[in-house]
């Protein structure tokens, strides 16, 4: 990354040294800082899921034993959800590309940004802290009485996601402040980009959501620590209370993973369709309406738990209620490319594919919803399969989507397209091959967290294992192209995919140290493509902008 | 697949399961073509709408209101007929018929174990009626477990301070299997049993064999079966020893000493099993079965001997 | 950097465009900070409600237990407190330099007293075995009080729940101490003035908050 | 700029907390009574009534921007949301059959109490839901 963009001086180069980025305020590096941090999360998690599926290419003992195997897939879990999944959109492109969307020169408090970056590394530390004072084998849901009759890895783990919890919350406020104070002039509501409507969405559930995941693991560790009996049924407590703690924030949490997703998809799809995003409003107001509707619906975690039918109830029709905006949003998705101008380029190619797999998971989410249809598929592979369709095949593939197109403005480089496309596919293959079986084996009644199974399920397990080879060479592909591409790629032009929004028509490749020289003043909305007067330009070309 | 089972769904073997089948496919067809349908529209978008001039600026489309309801509208009362059913199904099971046989359930780590009202008692064997509603009135001795059965489509958690039940008629004749779908520990995978539906008049005689005498060997390796998650009999080691050839060896304590495995240690090994770790394990065996009757215990000790 | 033009006063920050947006922008930070803050304690009070739903007379009797007058006091110490912060920022906001300092100081001594009488009252329930969790154990006879009459099931969920409440809470009293010492500091030094106290407002706004939650934990534990 | 924020006076802020003091006062006056049903919703209103004086007046809410207005109400109404939907379980978990109304503690209790009043009361039964 030395001397990118042609020696033009910009936010990589300005100034050198491990310090200038340890210390850094400027929301871009510490995007960066965040990509860098929240990918080895993701490979470490990574690594274990690909641990956890040779364990189970066949029943019995294959490579480890039950034990291990139990820490396996909660420690993926956890390292998948609370140190990669919600940080992954957010704090990474969030930080990279809000600020500069909404035409400020930083966010509204640098200082704390950075602040948050540090906490998540240090709470990650501690939680991983746990490994080595002893085993945390509770499964990410931490279900007590289970979770505190174990080991005092425990305390870490849930001291670990007490500190993560502080810099979720303040990256969120963050957010919230910067996209109601520091939007450039002319920048109205309506006209903001759909990126930035589902990160405020996202901040607000975050802010709201969080400090509840904080007090829930500060009392399991009092619980442990102290045995205050609040939620320990040997002791007086309760332990379905536990469920009602822990799910009021991790069910909202599922949309804090989820929303960002959606924005990714909605700029892109208005990108490479250039074409206004149809129904605008409705796509920007149902991400406020699922961040709130995701607040009530926390119980259809908990329909065969013992908690009494009328909350079952009342849960299980607001899940329901939750399937409407965001079909809102997938029909307007589709919508967008009637009569649009649709280019496949790669960030496209996972826009695509996301519709397909979102909605896999979406609706085998409603079938979750249903009371009857949940007591047989509650804790199933169906269940497993449901989520990963909606984590791994909503929020990882537009995480891809996004960072492919956001690459060239983080970098100054181009990767390979080719390389890019054929990935892309391998992914989409590999993902749907290692998931897709667990919905059936999971309807057939194969339990999740199961270290040994009945031989009828081998056939299933095993192409799900298989599957997950093909997914992690597909992602090995991606590691390889994206790092070459720092050293021998192709110089990125301005504007690579001819995007209307301010990171791309407003500022330099890579983003000038400050993002603008002058404050952009803003004139049309976010995707009014036949309004736009400068030139859409093929890859590297350089585009005459209006107001540079 | 079985008789009415599908690649789906495993056979429907209880009369409430071919309800919930009809709900599951309902909701699978209705989602399958709706989601067809979005698949399909964008793939034609995508090939028809395909960008082949680089300058082309294609203007906006109006949008319709109208549409724009319909697809709220159209997916709320998909979904209201949905709800209604799921909730309707989910209050029949949830409510036994009155006259159910009701038979006590335990879950512990890592067994099941099953009360009959004759005082009959059964581990990873659950004898049921055919054609009788049956009532599991469950609870668990340390953790949470969740007791299901895929076949008759039922599944409730198991809580250590509160009963819960589920309740079921099975259709026919045959073995199915229970898991425990709660996440509980080690074993969790291992704690596994079966439903045996017999005939009435088998499951009749089957109690009545039940209450009689046993020898206490017999009695002990019945009572086994809850031990067998952890202890082996054939010399490997699960998370406890192995017990066979244990009685009458010297056998190194955790801390230091040496003990015979006499009838004694046997007995305080499971009664209070903290007193006497043996070398090489974790103190983790449940002191549980203390609450076991003297004729039980004996049972187990002479299973215990017995084993080569 | 060629923003440092001339009519920029020294606290504002470069990204933001004038002092307003950097104070509004603050306060709003502020304010959802008070929500986060809200909703950690709103887990205390569901368990709270949770546990006097399910055991209201064991919860109305280990009530008894709590001296009330010393919680009255504690209450009447934090509200002062609270007027001295309110105090503090109107003489801020009309550059009364000494009336903002005395105002804070005298917020700073009510938190410290407010930590002295709950010492105490720990102490006094610590030495009869009531604890959190599976500690508590009463027993010993003061004031005419038979403790032992109290080690009835659930009693000890009831103090537990005290406990966790009243610990968190006077955990941000700490907090708040530490702020208010910070914000002494640069009053004494003359950074605020009517231009710029966005500090002192904000310290203020926490503090009212902490003697919010307070105002209901009072009559839930120590009254009801 | 200060002109654009609001000042309040002393002797509003005097007001405020002598009417604090007061309401203090009179929750622990009432509480010294026996309300009945009334106790804790007293209490409650009570200091709802203070907590809304410190909110308005000593923070300054009602002189704010109407958005931190919106953010404090909002986290209020989310607080509400959660003792509201728990509540809809704890309050009346054993709605129906398949979960038991009271805890085993409590079921064990009442039935040693049953056993004491009457000796011959032998037969257990778990399927009993005791109010
Ligand atoms: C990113 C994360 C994410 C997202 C977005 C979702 C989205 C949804 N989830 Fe999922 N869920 C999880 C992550 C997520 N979930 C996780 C991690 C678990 C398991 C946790 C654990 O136990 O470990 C879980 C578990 C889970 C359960 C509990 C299952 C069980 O344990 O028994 C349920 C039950 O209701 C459920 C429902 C839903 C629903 C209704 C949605 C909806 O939001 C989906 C809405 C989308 C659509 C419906 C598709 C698009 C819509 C249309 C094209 C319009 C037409 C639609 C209709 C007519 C309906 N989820
Ligand atoms: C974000 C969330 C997320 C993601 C992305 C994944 C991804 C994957 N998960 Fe995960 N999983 C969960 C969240 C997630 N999972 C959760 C919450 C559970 C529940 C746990 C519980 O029950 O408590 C679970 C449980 C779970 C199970 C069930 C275990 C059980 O119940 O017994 C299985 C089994 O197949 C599984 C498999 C996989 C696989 C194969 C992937 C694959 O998609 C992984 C692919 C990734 C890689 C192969 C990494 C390669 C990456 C690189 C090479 C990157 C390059 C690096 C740089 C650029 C530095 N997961
Ligand atoms: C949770 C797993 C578990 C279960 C269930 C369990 N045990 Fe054990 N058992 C252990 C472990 C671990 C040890 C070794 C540590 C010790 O000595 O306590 C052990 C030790 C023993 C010993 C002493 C063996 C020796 O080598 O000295 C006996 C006898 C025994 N168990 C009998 C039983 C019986 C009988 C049952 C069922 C009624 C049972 N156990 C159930 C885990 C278990
Ligand atoms: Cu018992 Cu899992
Ligand atoms: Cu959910």
């Amino acid at each position: 990354m030395t001397e990118s963009a042609s020696g033009t001086v910009n936010y990589l180069n300005h100034a050198k040294g491990f310090k200038s980025w340890a210390l850094t305020l400027d929301h871009k590096r510490i995007g960066l800082m965040y990509l860098v941090a929240v990918s080895l999360a993701f490979l470490a998690g990574g690594v274990l899921a690909m641990l956890v599926r040779i364990e189970l290419l066949t029943p019995g003992e294959t490579i480890m034993g039950a034990d291990a195997y139990n820490q396996a897939f909660t420690l993926h879990a956890v390292l998948m959800i609370f140190t990669f999944i919600i940080p992954a959109i957010p704090a990474v492109m969030g930080n990279f590309a809000l600020p500069i969307q909404l035409g400020a020169k930083d966010v509204a408090f640098p200082r704390l940004n950075l602040a948050s970056f540090y906490i998540y590394l240090i709470g990650a530390v501690i939680a991983l802290g746990a490994l080595v004072v002893g085993r945390v084998d509770g499964g990410w849901t931490f279900y007590t009485p289970y979770s505190t009759s174990i080991g005092d890895g425990i305390l870490f783990v849930t001291a670990g996601i007490f500190v993560m919890g502080f810099s979720s919350i303040l990256t969120g406020l963050n957010f919230i402040v910067t996209v109601h104070k520091m939007r450039a002039p002319g920048l109205t509501w309506n006209r903001l980009p759909l990126f930035i409507w589902s990160i405020y969405a996202t901040s607000i559930v975050q802010v709201l959501a969080t400090p509840v995941i904080g007090i829930t693991v500060l009392l399991l560790f009092l619980e442990k620590a102290l045995l205050i009996g609040i939620f320990d049924p040997a002791l007086g407590g309760d332990p379905v209370l536990f469920q009602h703690f822990f799910w009021f924030y991790s069910h909202p949490a599922v949309y804090i993973m989820i929303l960002p997703a959606f924005g990714v998809i909605s700029d892109l799809m208005g990108t490479f369709s250039r074409h206004q995003v149809s129904g605008y409003k409705f796509v920007a107001l149902s991400s406020v309406a699922i961040a709130f509707l995701g607040f009530l619906v926390w119980g259809h975690h908990m329909f065969v738990s013992g908690q009494s039918a009328i909350s079952s109830v009342i849960f299980s029709l607001i899940t329901y209620l939750i399937g409407i905006p965001t079909g809102v949003k997938v029909i307007n998705w589709v919508s967008t490319m009637y009569k649009g101008s649709v280019q496949l380029k790669s960030p496209m190619l996972y826009a695509i594919m996301f519709l397909f797999t979102f909605s896999i998971g979406g609706f085998t989410g409603i079938m979750l919803g249903v009371l009857a249809i949940d007591i047989h598929l509650h804790d199933t592979y169906f269940v497993v399969a449901h989520f990963h369709y909606v984590m791994m095949g909503g929020n990882v593939i537009a995480a891809l989507g996004g960072l492919h197109y956001w690459w060239p403005k983080m970098t100054g480089k181009l990767y390979n397209e080719m390389l890019a496309k054929v990935a892309a596919v391998l992914v989409f293959i590999g993902f749907n091959l290692t998931f897709f079986p667990q919905f059936i084996m999971g309807a057939q009644g194969m339990p999740r967290r199961y270290y040994d199974y009945l031989p009828e399920f081998q056939g299933y397990h095993q192409l799900s294992t298989y599957g997950s080879w093909v997914l992690g060479v597909g992602f090995l592909l991606i590691a390889y192209y994206l790092i070459a591409s720092l050293f021998k790629g192709k110089k990125a032009g301005l504007n690579p995919w001819g995007a209307l929004t301010l990171e791309w028509t407003h500022t330099t490749t890579p983003p000038d140290h400050h993002n603008f020289h002058e404050t952009p003043v803003v004139t049309r909305g976010a995707y009014d493509f036949h309004l736009a007067t400068e030139l859409f330009q093929g890859d590297g070309e350089v585009t005459e902008l209006k107001n540079h | 697949m079985g008789d009415n089972g599908s690649v789906w769904l495993p056979d429907a073997m209880s009369t409430l399961a071919g309800e919930v089948d009809a709900l599951f496919w309902f909701v699978f067809w209705t989602s399958t073509i709706i989601f067809a349908m979005v698949i399909v529209a964008k793939l034609y978008f995508v090939f028809r709408y395909k960008r082949t001039d680089d300058k082309y600026v294609p203007s906006p489309v109006h949008e319709s209101q109208a549409l724009e309801a319909a697809w709220i509208v159209l997916p709320t009362i998909l979904t209201l007929i949905v709800f209604t059913w799921g909730f309707d199904l989910f209050v029949k099971m949830s409510t036994p018929p009155p006259d159910s046989y009701e038979i006590t359930v335990r879950g512990k780590q890592w067994a099941w174990e099953f009360e009959y009202a004759e005082g009959a008692l059964s581990f990873s064997e659950m004898y049921v009626p055919v054609g009788r509603p049956v009532k599991l009135i469950m609870s668990s001795t340390d953790v949470l477990h969740s007791f299901f059965i895929p076949e008759f489509r039922i599944k409730h958690d198991v809580l250590p301070n509160r009963y819960t039940s589920v309740w079921f008629e099975a259709t026919q004749a045959g073995r199915y299997q229970i898991y425990c779908t709660e996440y509980c520990g080690t074993e969790h995978s291992g704690m596994l049993a079966e439903v045996v539906v017999v005939s009435e008049e088998d499951f009749a005689s089957w109690i009545l064999e039940q209450s009689q005498d046993l020898p206490p060997a017999e009695l002990g390796e019945q009572l086994f079966a809850q031990c067998a998650a952890c202890h082996a009999i054939d010399g490997s080691v699960k998370i406890g020893p192995p017990l066979n050839g244990l009685y009458g060896t010297q056998r190194a304590l955790a801390d230091g000493s040496t003990v015979t495995a006499d009838e004694d240690y046997l007995k305080e090994s499971i009664l209070n099993p903290a007193a006497k770790i043996a070398a090489g394990y974790q103190p983790i065996m449940p002191a549980g079965y203390s609450g076991m009757s003297a004729k039980q215990i004996d049972g187990l000790v002479a299973y215990i001997k017995s084993l080569e | 950097m060629d923003n440092a033009s001339t009519d920029r006063p020294a606290h504002l920050k470069h990204y933001f465009v004038s002092s307003d947006q950097q104070f509004d922008a603050a306060k709003m930070g502020m304010w959802l900070f008070l929500v986060t803050e809200i909703l950690l304690f709103s887990g205390m009070f569901v368990a709270y409600t949770v546990f006097r739903v399910w055991y209201p007379e064991v919860f109305a009797h280990s009530a008894e237990l709590l001296d009330w007058k010393l919680g009255g006091l504690n209450t009447i110490v934090l509200l002062a407190s609270s007027f001295t912060v309110a105090l503090g920022i109107h003489y801020a906001q009309k550059d009364n330099q000494k009336g903002l300092v005395l105002n804070l100081i005298l917020t700073f001594v009510f938190a410290c007293t407010f930590l002295v009488v709950k010492y105490f009252e720990y102490t006094s329930k610590f030495e009869h075995g009531v604890f959190p969790g599976a500690a508590f154990d009463p027993h010993g006879v003061s004031h005419g009080v038979d403790y032992a009459l109290y080690n009835i099931p659930f009693a000890a969920q009831f103090f537990s729940i005290y406990f966790v409440m009243t610990g968190i809470h006077g955990f941000h009293v700490l907090v708040g101490m530490g702020l208010f010492i910070w914000i002494t500091r640069k009053a004494i030094r003359g950074d605020f003035s009517s231009e710029y106290y966005t500090p002192v407002e904000n310290c203020g706004l926490y503090w009212h908050l902490v003697d919010i939650i307070w105002i209901f934990l009072f009559p839930l534990l120590y009254l009801i | 700029m200060s002109q654009g924020h609001h000042i309040t006076s002393i002797k509003t802020l005097s007001i405020v907390i002598g009417a604090l003091v007061i309401l203090t006062g009179l929750t622990v006056f009432t509480s010294r009574f026996d309300l009945g049903v009334f106790t804790v919703p007293l209490a409650l209103a009570i200091a709802t009534t203070k907590a809304a004086l410190v909110v308005t007046i000593f923070m300054a809410l009602r002189w704010d921007n109407k958005i931190n207005a919106a953010i404090f109400g909002i986290g209020i109404l989310f607080v509400i949301v959660f003792i509201s939907f728990v509540l809809f379980d704890t309050a009346f978990r054993g709605d129906l059959p398949n979960t038991t109304k009271g805890t085993i503690m409590e079921m064990e209790a009442s039935e040693a109490e049953m056993q004491s009043r009457e000796p011959d009361a032998s037969t257990r039964q778990f399927n009993r839901t005791p109010e």
